[in-house]
């Protein structure tokens, strides 16, 4: 099973492609099937990487057999198996969400969702900086395909700002590469991160420069402010279950800030070490406090959640600014928790909207929900993860990126910050809770029952979050580990070496 | 201990019982739920042996060790106290509910929220661990906002639901950040080991910032003031509630938190000033406001905060004795305090009302109730026999034995007997007003009195406030020595729990607040007018207007912000690009590396100069299209020449093919767009664009430079050794792109894959949009498909295909390679449809463009997985050359099968996407008249 | 002829820059266009400059830097696929929304407020 | 005969592919030799529904002429046209003439276009009328654009009989 | 003595492209400016050829072909755009 | 030099010279149709001769067998009558006027009837 770790890549890859086979083209049952087949396949690859990476060795993967820093490597350590399993876990549910009668909603989902699956996979895996950018076209381009899907004009005006920014974004990265390429003489991260040390004075700013746009590129991706503009409308716009998948794109944002800048500027990068902490710092708080002020304003409810996935990407990036192996474990978790549970409320903000009639998710008062009470015990169980309230995972996440705070300035800052927000969202969610589920106008009108695929794929969501408290312990000390494990970078050039 | 687990788990169980069970009949769901606490209240007396002698009982198990989070129960005298108080009381209230819930209340619902809340309230004064109090503290702001908004219908609940869980959850994560500062500055959460470091703490700097969060989440939770105005307003609550949770409990629970950190936090001058000065305010506040109330249910609820504050100002004097009285007025303001909400309650059940000026003279309709409050109320008023007495009577003492305010501290006790005329008013008037004072005014019923065991619960409380009053040691002299010992620390200091102690000044002042209160009630009228005149809008008006204006502030500032302006963002992009690239330029001593620069000749600076002339004309002319499409044509041919130029012949073949493709599509795209555009942009805009641009330029154009001069060791070497020996290719960029790099080749066409699905995807159900005419308003010509257009296309396709697969076939070794060679069959096949349309080419093709892609990314992947036959990671290459007779030697190599992926996921994507763009585009042709 | 080269993807980048800034997707389009040929000749720098005869082995004993190249033919056809993607999508934009302006409305409204 | 004719239907084409494959690899070794017949009977084969049915070549001695005939036209002309282009342009007598057809053919006509427009001083500017369907009216005239016209009857008899009629007898149209 | 022949016939193309690049900017109708886009196509051809004579490298052969077929191609595109609005229907 | 090196030469001054006078024709010539002679023949000549050139540099001095460039003028033969058919065409529906002294202009009116059939 040497080839496991690229297997997250190469099922959805083919199964995407499969997916587009005239046999396939005609049936939706077998689309469907094959669809979910991919995932099962995905999701035990996904388990087996985790398990693989339990063990505590780094495995590198070669690509053509060339040995490191030349060809390709692909790296799984544990933070790698832990983010592959999450967007898999989400993918699946996402895709349950869908069958009833999203998929349908346009050409190309069910090979779409895969497409995108292997670019964050990708995007997670490789060790390899300009196959990164390979893998974020790969994510993005499908994230344009999955974020139009089912049409409609505020999708395509939300794609538009959204593609044009990241195409931007795009020419950056590549600018960055090139710089990089031109001082450091390789493209692995690994190596480049060896090569840093001895660069010439000049070189270094040079490299600083090209930090700075890969900051950008990153920061782009993870939404920080003020590159966050695309997210709200993106995440608001997309139909249901793309929104819950794209929960985990901004975490490939921090996933890059966390392994290019901690390896290429590490602690053995000399004077480029910590390059890009100050500016997260700042741009993570500023991040947090917009998001929370935009979850106080949004109007409807597909728009608070999207702020608060802002808002959970500032968080991460500021607590990565901190530096130290406990805010790096205190994001992974946290990335999982926000993640599911960001999802879970974009899909239920769907279904509370499908229930409302012609005021659909907005936050006014509309006619009763069909099925108000199962809905509104799932709605309760996400705003209490999302705002960080016992007993859910929130606030074990919350308690421990506080902690991760150890010095008076950074103290000040993140927990004022980061309450100020819990407080904000909490008045928000509140707010929004008594409006859908108790402000009733109109008489009960018999809509569309929440079918009962698209109750478990929230179900399934959601129960990550007491999930993640219940076996705290565990999923903790292994995010400590993975925290660990990155800190400690491999010599790749001893890998496969000439 | 794991009793201990059980007291606290069993109301949880109790609520996922009831919310199984919601069908049973209302009586058996009540007993049924009312077991689980009756067992935990059996489980929880046996330890009271232990208790009473002095000992902690604990339990602990390891949970999540890495944040301090343990699960760990601690039973002391506090929380036997406070655990009694709440399950004696819950079950009171659960009987009690049992009759005061109508039959469209859902019991079922109602009673999980209680036994949830109980749970968390068991949890709060139960936990041996910060952390994991605070978890069940906010747990207890959850349970009581679902208790509170349970009648979510009423605007009010939900209004007043909404106000008590953002204020208490606002203390709760003050209080958060309190514990996390405490836990990292005394090393643990774990009570046991917390509350020994009180001098570390005391001498840290932070003591000052960890003693506020925690007060403001203290105060909150109890009502104290200015955060009083949430109490009130959860009178919407079903009495029950109130009975339970503004009585004995919730509010109790920041008076548990100061308690329980007495020995921890207190002590200080900072302690002392701030707990007195905000319960005494409380207290006075309270009590002022109690007397207006026209609500039954408002004047208990600021009586509550009134002897909420009471118990605070007893906990910030600097006496042992006055925390005995504290946690002694805990007890009594329990038990009085749930009976009259029960009272209120039967009255509000029976009349229909709980306003106070119309319901008058219910002694006639209902006796037994009305000697039941009578009696509850006066033991809330102070009066002897009763047990609001003796506490009342500590309090004055202890008062009048403290030195907080320094010189001013004889203040402490005149206002604290200011306030208790004001209780004795109040009290006086629950019962004068109520149950006499007349008959009652436009009631829906007539009153009489409540069903037999709706009773009950209130006759056990009245009972308690009597026997307590006159045997106060027999009762609870053992429940109140522990816990002072729990408060305090160390031993309770002496005290004496009796009626008389003598004629003293405390009695005095009793005595004066009995009489006083007696006039100040008779002679109301007067202060109610003089009241009157500072007639406010309710709190919850206030509250949500102030909610209301920040939601606005709020959304302003995010309009102002996020105003859906590409411009804006894509500009502070590039601004950032400017700072962040141009920072480190300017600390660059010289740009100059010391790569030896090659010399300049002629020809490169003509095309340089053209390159640079058309992009500037491309500018200029954007506003025509087609010109300024024609004109960056004009920059892609001289990118593609300086690439020829500089030694890169495969870029210069992809580049000018792919410049082809761009150009027909950007024409397509015309058909769709205005041919012409008008201005837009003011010239302030303009020249801040300008001024961008050119300083984005004049950065990258610097970094170029910088980074073409400085000479660096890289890793290509190893591809140029190993391209042939390896790769089986003398081109050493196609064997990067097929062999080395391949795994980027194979995203890269998975990327132009997506993208023809996506393209296909929006043109699938465009709405109709597109111009009849052109830019300058003329007709279109009439010959859609010229004839000599028609035919040289027909006979350039074969010779197209022959160089695709020439230019394939040469790539390994040559340039070219099968991105190259795909795009020039696509590009012949475009010259097809260009030439004789979709109608002419669709029946002619028999192949679905997306099964071609996938074939493509099948092939390319297929040909990286058969290296897993020979136990090879994926991609690796193969290739051998073989001795053919007559033939000669041919090369076959993997990267072939590779390339043919390449080739045929171009092929695909190019001509899904522009096929099915034409398609689109003729289908909205305005039908000209001539031509039909 | 590296200065040469500097300016020219200078200038290049300087017009994409202010193409990018307009207000209608058109000439987005072709800003993006035009930094993405700043864009791939920059990667080409990287490799710095030959005027040898390219990376083919055998044909010449002084050779290019191979590794740009192969990235600059990546990035010229994902370049490719997303410009692609964008026209279609201003295309939709146009169509749907009534008008080309990146922000989905009309002219009018754009001047009053058209503030950075 | 049969056989050869469903392998190879349009044989000018097959040679065609045949040598400028060889011509592309600069090269007659066997293994290119193998490969060009190869393509020279698949690529016909694989675009054989995208052609329409043309007039095949009759008389290749003729066929060879014409080029012939053409480059030689194409070299002299120019050097007229150097005079024309380098003088001053009040001596240009530019104009548009109408040449009525007599061959209809598409592929003849289209090499008949494209040979006026090659030889200097006349550019193919129109076949008229259009072929808009399968209905149209077959071509009548084609419209040039003369660079110097000086007697409009000579023109057109001069192409007529230089390529018009050489065509018409290459195809038998 | 070859070489400098074949490097002052390319700067006569340089300078050939020049006057292109004028004739483009000059117009005045578009038919005029994409007259002299396609000729800029076919310059460059001569000039690949003439660099492939300077630099002894048949390498540049495939490109000057590619520009011939394509080029081509594009300027029918623009034209086809100017005539019927649509290229391909 | 030797002879074949100066038949090289001459091809390569002659393609230029066509090539320059291709250029010179678009830039002198009075209006659109005029100048459309100019690339079409005067160009494609000047690239006829330096393919010779080419060849003759290839197989003679370098002595490979080097035919390709024919391919070259292959393909513009057959491309440039069509460019410059379809230019014009856009340049009469765009009725582009003709320079003055153009004979015949009414044919340019007349074109639409015929189109047509009539
Ligand atoms: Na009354
Ligand atoms: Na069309």
């Amino acid at each position: 099973m040497q080839h496991a770790v690229i297997f997250p890549i190469l099922v959805p890859l083919i199964t995407g492609a499969l997916l587009l086979l005239p046999p396939l083209q005609a049936s939706v049952n077998k689309r469907r099937a094959l669809g979910g087949l991919g995932l099962l396949l995905l999701l035990l690859s996904a388990c087996y990487g985790l398990w693989q990476s339990a063990g505590g060795v780094q495995n590198f993967y070669l690509l053509g057999n060339w040995p490191a820093p030349f060809g390709i490597v692909l790296l799984q350590d544990k933070v790698s198996a832990i983010f592959v399993l999450l967007s898999t876990v989400l993918a699946c549910c996402c895709w349950l969400y869908s069958l009833a009668g999203e998929d349908e909603r346009g050409a190309y989902f069910q090979p779409l969702l895969q497409f995108l699956l292997m670019g964050i996979h990708g995007a997670f895996l490789t060790a390899d900086l300009f196959n990164l950018f390979v893998f974020f076209e790969v994510l993005l381009i499908s994230s344009y395909g999955l974020l139009l899907h089912g049409g409609g004009k505020g999708r395509t005006k939300a794609a538009l700002h959204y593609v044009l920014l990241n195409l931007l974004g795009s020419a950056l990265f590549l600018l960055a590469l090139a710089l990089l390429y031109a001082m450091l003489g390789s493209l692995n991260m690994q190596d480049m991160a060896l090569r840093i040390s001895s660069l010439a004075p000049q070189q270094v700013l040079i490299v600083k420069a090209a930090a700075g746009l890969l900051l950008l590129v990153f920061g782009l991706k993870a939404a920080l402010l003020p590159l966050h503009f695309w997210l709200p409308a993106a995440y608001a716009n997309a139909s249901a279950s793309v929104a819950a998948m794209f929960a985990v794109m901004t975490k490939v944002g921090v996933y890059c800030v966390m392994r290019v800048f901690g390896s290429l500027f590490g602690d053995n990068a000399a004077e480029l070490a910590g390059f890009g902490r100050d500016l997260l710092w700042i741009a993570g708080l500023a991040t947090m406090l917009l998001a929370a002020v935009g979850v106080v304003a949004a109007q409807h409810l597909k728009l608070l959640v999207a702020y608060l996935v802002l808002l959970s990407a500032g968080s991460l990036l500021a607590t990565l600014a901190l530096g130290h192996t406990g805010a790096v474990a205190a994001v992974l978790y946290y990335s999982l928790h926000s993640t599911l549970v960001a999802a879970a409320l974009f899909l239920l903000a769907d279904l509370i909207a499908a229930q409302r009639g012609t005021v659909q998710d907005r936050l006014v008062a509309g006619r009763p929900l069909q099925q108000a009470w199962p809905l509104g015990v799932l709605f309760v169980i996400a705003a209490l993860a999302v705002v960080g309230m016992p007993p859910l995972s929130g606030f074990v996440a919350k308690i421990w990126l506080m902690q991760a705070a150890t010095d008076l300035h950074s103290r000040i800052a993140l927990w004022s910050v980061l309450l100020f927000c819990s407080l904000l969202v909490l008045i928000a969610l509140t707010r929004a809770g008594s409006t859908l589920f108790w402000r009733v106008k109109a008489q009960a009108v018999t809509a569309q029952r929440a079918d009962a695929v698209q109750f478990a794929a929230v179900f399934l969501l959601l129960l990550a979050s007491p999930l993640l408290v219940l076996f705290g312990e565990p999923v903790m000390q292994f995010c400590v580990e993975a925290a660990t494990q990155l800190q400690f970078l491999p010599n790749v050039r001893a890998v496969g070496g000439p | 201990m794991s009793t201990l687990l059980w007291i606290v788990v069993l109301p949880l169980l109790a609520s996922i019982f009831v919310t199984a069970a919601r069908q049973w009949q209302r009586s058996y769901l009540a007993l049924a739920v009312a077991a689980f606490p009756a067992l935990a209240l059996l489980l929880l007396l046996p330890s009271a042996a232990a208790i009473f002698s002095g000992e902690v009982l604990r339990y602990q198990v390891q949970w999540l060790p890495l944040i301090g989070l343990n699960f760990s129960l601690h039973l002391d005298g506090l929380s036997f106290l406070f655990s009694l108080l709440i399950l004696c009381i819950g079950l009171l209230v659960i009987l009690y509910a049992r009759y005061y819930l109508s039959a469209q209340d859902s019991m079922a619902r109602f009673y999980a929220f209680l036994m949830l809340f109980m749970f968390a309230m068991l949890g709060v004064v139960l936990s041996g661990n910060l952390l994991q109090m605070w978890f069940f503290w906010e747990l207890t702001s959850i349970s009581s906002f679902l208790l509170i908004s349970f009648w979510s219908q009423q605007g009010d609940a939900r209004k007043g639901a909404r106000m008590a869980l953002t204020v208490t959850a606002a203390g709760g994560l003050a209080l958060l950040a309190g514990i996390v500062l405490l836990g990292q500055i005394t090393g643990s959460y774990e009570l046991s080991v917390v509350l020994t470091q009180t001098e570390q703490l005391q001498q840290h700097a932070a003591y000052p910032v960890v003693l506020a969060l925690v007060l403001l989440g203290a105060f909150t939770k109890s009502a104290q003031f200015p955060f009083h105005f949430w109490l009130p307003n959860a009178m919407a609550a079903p009495t029950p509630v109130s009975a339970y949770l503004h009585s004995a409990t919730m509010v109790k629970a920041g008076i548990f938190l100061l308690a329980r950190l007495y020995p921890l936090l207190s002590g200080t001058e900072l302690w002392f000033l701030a707990v007195t000065l905000a319960g005494l305010t409380t207290l006075l506040v309270g009590a002022y406001f109690a007397l207006f109330q026209h609500d039954l249910k408002g004047l208990l609820a600021y009586s509550t905060i009134s002897h909420l504050g009471l118990i605070t100002l007893l906990l910030g004097l600097d006496t042992d004795l006055a925390a005995v009285a504290a946690i002694f007025h805990v007890i009594n303001h329990a038990i009085f305090k749930a009976s009259l909400f029960m009272a209120a309650g039967i009255i509000d059940h029976e009349t229909g009302s709980r306003d106070m000026r119309k319901i008058n003279g219910l002694w006639k309709y209902m006796p037994v109730t009305a000697t039941l409050a009578m009696v509850a109320s006066a033991s809330m008023a102070g009066v002897p026999l009763l047990n609001g007495f003796l506490s009342k009577e500590m309090f004055f003492t202890q008062t009048l034995h403290q030195g907080v305010l320094g010189s001013l501290s004889w203040l402490i006790p005149l206002l604290a007997t200011v306030a208790a005329i004001f209780a004795v008013a109040y009290s006086a008037r629950f019962i004068h007003d109520v149950f006499f004072n007349g008959e009652p005014i436009g009631l829906s019923k007539t009153p009489h009195e409540p069903p037999r065991y709706m009773r009950v619960p209130m006759e056990i409380l009245v009972a308690l406030c009597v026997l307590v009053g006159v045997f106060p040691q027999w009762f609870i002299g053992d429940l109140l020595s522990q816990a002072a010992v729990a408060v305090l620390g160390s031993a309770a200091p002496e005290y004496s729990l009796a009626l008389w102690h003598g004629l003293n000044i405390p009695l005095l002042m009793s005595v004066l607040a009995l009489a006083g209160g007696i006039v100040l009630y008779i002679n109301r009228k007067h202060l109610f007018v003089f009241q009157a005149g500072f007639a406010e809008q309710p709190a919850i008006y206030r509250f949500e207007n102030v909610l209301q204006r920040f939601v606005q502030r709020c959304r302003s500032l995010t309009a102002a912000i996020d105003n859906g302006r590409y411009q804006r963002f894509a500009g502070l992009m590039l601004v950032l690009v400017l700072w962040l690239c141009g920072a480190p330029l300017l600390e660059l001593a010289s740009l100059q590396g010391n790569r030896p620069a090659l010399p300049l000749d002629m020809l490169v600076l003509a095309g340089a100069a053209i390159l640079c002339i058309a992009a500037i004309a491309t500018v200029l002319t954007i506003r025509q299209r087609l010109l300024s499409l024609v004109m960056i044509s004009v920059v892609g041919l001289m990118v593609s020449l300086a690439f020829v130029r500089f030694s890169a012949p495969d870029l210069a073949l992809t580049q000018l093919s792919v410049e082809v493709v761009t150009v027909v599509l950007l024409m397509l795209a015309l058909y769709f767009l205005p041919h012409k555009s008008v201005k837009q942009s003011s010239p302030g805009h303009l020249v801040r664009d300008l001024a961008l641009a050119t300083g984005v330029g004049v950065v990258i154009g610097s970094l170029a430079f910088a980074m073409l001069t400085q000479q660096t060791d890289t890793i290509s070497d190893y591809f140029l050794q190993n391209a042939k020996t390896g790769g089986g290719g003398t081109n050493v960029v196609n064997v990067i792109l097929v062999d080395f790099r391949g795994f980027d080749t194979l995203g890269e066409i998975t990327v132009l894959g997506i993208a023809a699905l996506g393209i296909f995807k929006m043109l699938t159900g465009i709405p109709r949009f597109m111009s009849g005419a052109d830019g300058e308003g003329r007709r279109w010509a009439l010959d859609s498909h010229p004839l000599l257009l028609a035919v040289v296309s027909q006979a350039l396709l074969p010779l197209a295909l022959l160089v695709s697969v020439y230019i394939f076939f040469r790539g390994h070794n040559m340039p070219g390679g099968g991105f190259v060679a795909g795009l020039i069959t696509a590009v012949a096949m475009i010259l097809q449809y260009v030439a004789q349309g979709v109608d002419w080419v669709k029946p002619r093709l028999k192949v679905e463009y997306s099964t071609l892609i996938s074939l493509g990314i099948l092939c390319a992947t297929i040909t990286g997985l058969a290296s897993w036959l020979f136990e090879r990671p994926f991609l690796t290459s193969w290739f051998d050359y073989f001795d053919l007779p007559l033939v000669g030697t041919v090369e076959l190599a993997s990267a072939m099968a590779f390339d043919l992926g390449v080739y045929l996921t171009v092929v695909g994507s190019t001509l899904l996407i522009l096929a099915n763009l034409g398609k689109v585009t003729t289908r909205y042709r305005p039908v000209h008249k001539e031509q039909s | 002829m590296e200065l040469v080269m500097a300016i020219v993807i200078g200038v290049l980048t300087s017009c994409g820059v202010l193409l990018v800034l307009r207000a209608h997707t058109f000439a987005v389009v072709l800003g993006l266009t035009m930094l993405s040929y700043a864009v791939n000749l920059f990667i080409f720098a990287s490799g710095g400059l030959t005027a040898g005869k390219g990376a083919v082995l055998g044909v010449t004993d002084i050779y290019a830097d191979p590794l740009p190249q192969a990235l600059v033919l990546t990035a010229i056809v994902i370049g490719f696929a997303m410009t692609a993607f964008l026209v279609i999508l201003a295309i939709r934009a146009r169509a749907e929304l009534g008008n080309d302006h990146v922000d989905g409305h009309s002219g009018s409204r754009q001047q009053q407020e058209s503030r950075f | 005969m049969n056989f050869i004719n469903t392998l190879l239907p349009t044989p000018a084409r097959s040679l065609l592919l045949f040598v400028v494959w060889l011509l592309l690899n600069n090269s007659v070794a066997p293994i290119h030799l193998i490969v060009a017949a190869v393509l020279a009977v698949l690529i016909p084969q694989l675009t054989a529904p995208f052609r329409d049915p043309q007039p095949p070549i009759r008389r290749w001695g003729l066929a060879l002429r014409y080029i012939g005939r053409v480059l030689l036209d194409i070299v002299l002309a120019n050097l007229q046209v150097i005079k024309l282009v380098l003088g001053p342009n009040k001596n240009l007598r530019p104009g548009f003439v109408l040449v009525p057809l007599a061959i209809t053919e598409a592929l003849p006509l289209t090499i008949l276009a494209g040979t006026v427009s090659l030889t200097p001083g006349t550019v193919s500017a129109e076949i008229l009328p259009y072929q808009l369907h399968e209905n149209s009216a077959k071509p009548k005239f084609l419209l040039l654009h003369v660079l110097d016209l000086q007697n409009e009857a000579e023109l057109i008899a001069s192409i007529k009989q230089r390529y018009e009629q050489p065509l018409k007898e290459i195809f038998q149209c | 003595m070859l070489n400098q022949i074949v490097l002052i016939a390319m700067i006569g193309i340089g300078i050939a492209l020049l006057l292109n690049l004028w004739a483009l900017l000059r117009g005045p109708s578009v038919p005029d400016r994409l007259l002299a886009l396609d000729t800029m196509y076919i310059n460059s051809i001569a000039l690949l050829l003439c660099y492939g004579i300077y630099a002894a490298s048949s390498l540049h052969f495939e490109a000057a072909l590619l520009i011939a077929m394509l080029g081509f191609v594009s300027t029918v595109a623009v034209c086809k755009f100017m005539l019927r609005g649509d290229i391909i229907e | 030099m030797t002879w074949l090196e100066w038949i090289i030469a001459l091809l390569v001054i002659a393609g230029t010279l066509f090539v320059l006078l291709g250029s010179v024709a678009l830039i002198k010539l009075p209006d659109f149709y005029t100048r459309l002679h100019g690339p079409t023949k005067a160009t494609t000549l000047g690239l006829g001769s330096l393919v010779l050139a080419s060849m003759v540099f290839f197989n003679f001095i370098e002595q490979q067998l080097n035919l390709q460039q024919l391919l070259i003028a292959l393909f513009l033969f057959i491309s440039a009558p069509v460019t410059a058919y379809m230019l014009i065409k856009a340049g009469l529906h765009q009725k582009l006027a003709p320079t003055a002294g153009t004979q015949q202009q009414e044919l340019m009116k007349q074109r639409d009837k015929l189109a047509k059939g009539e």
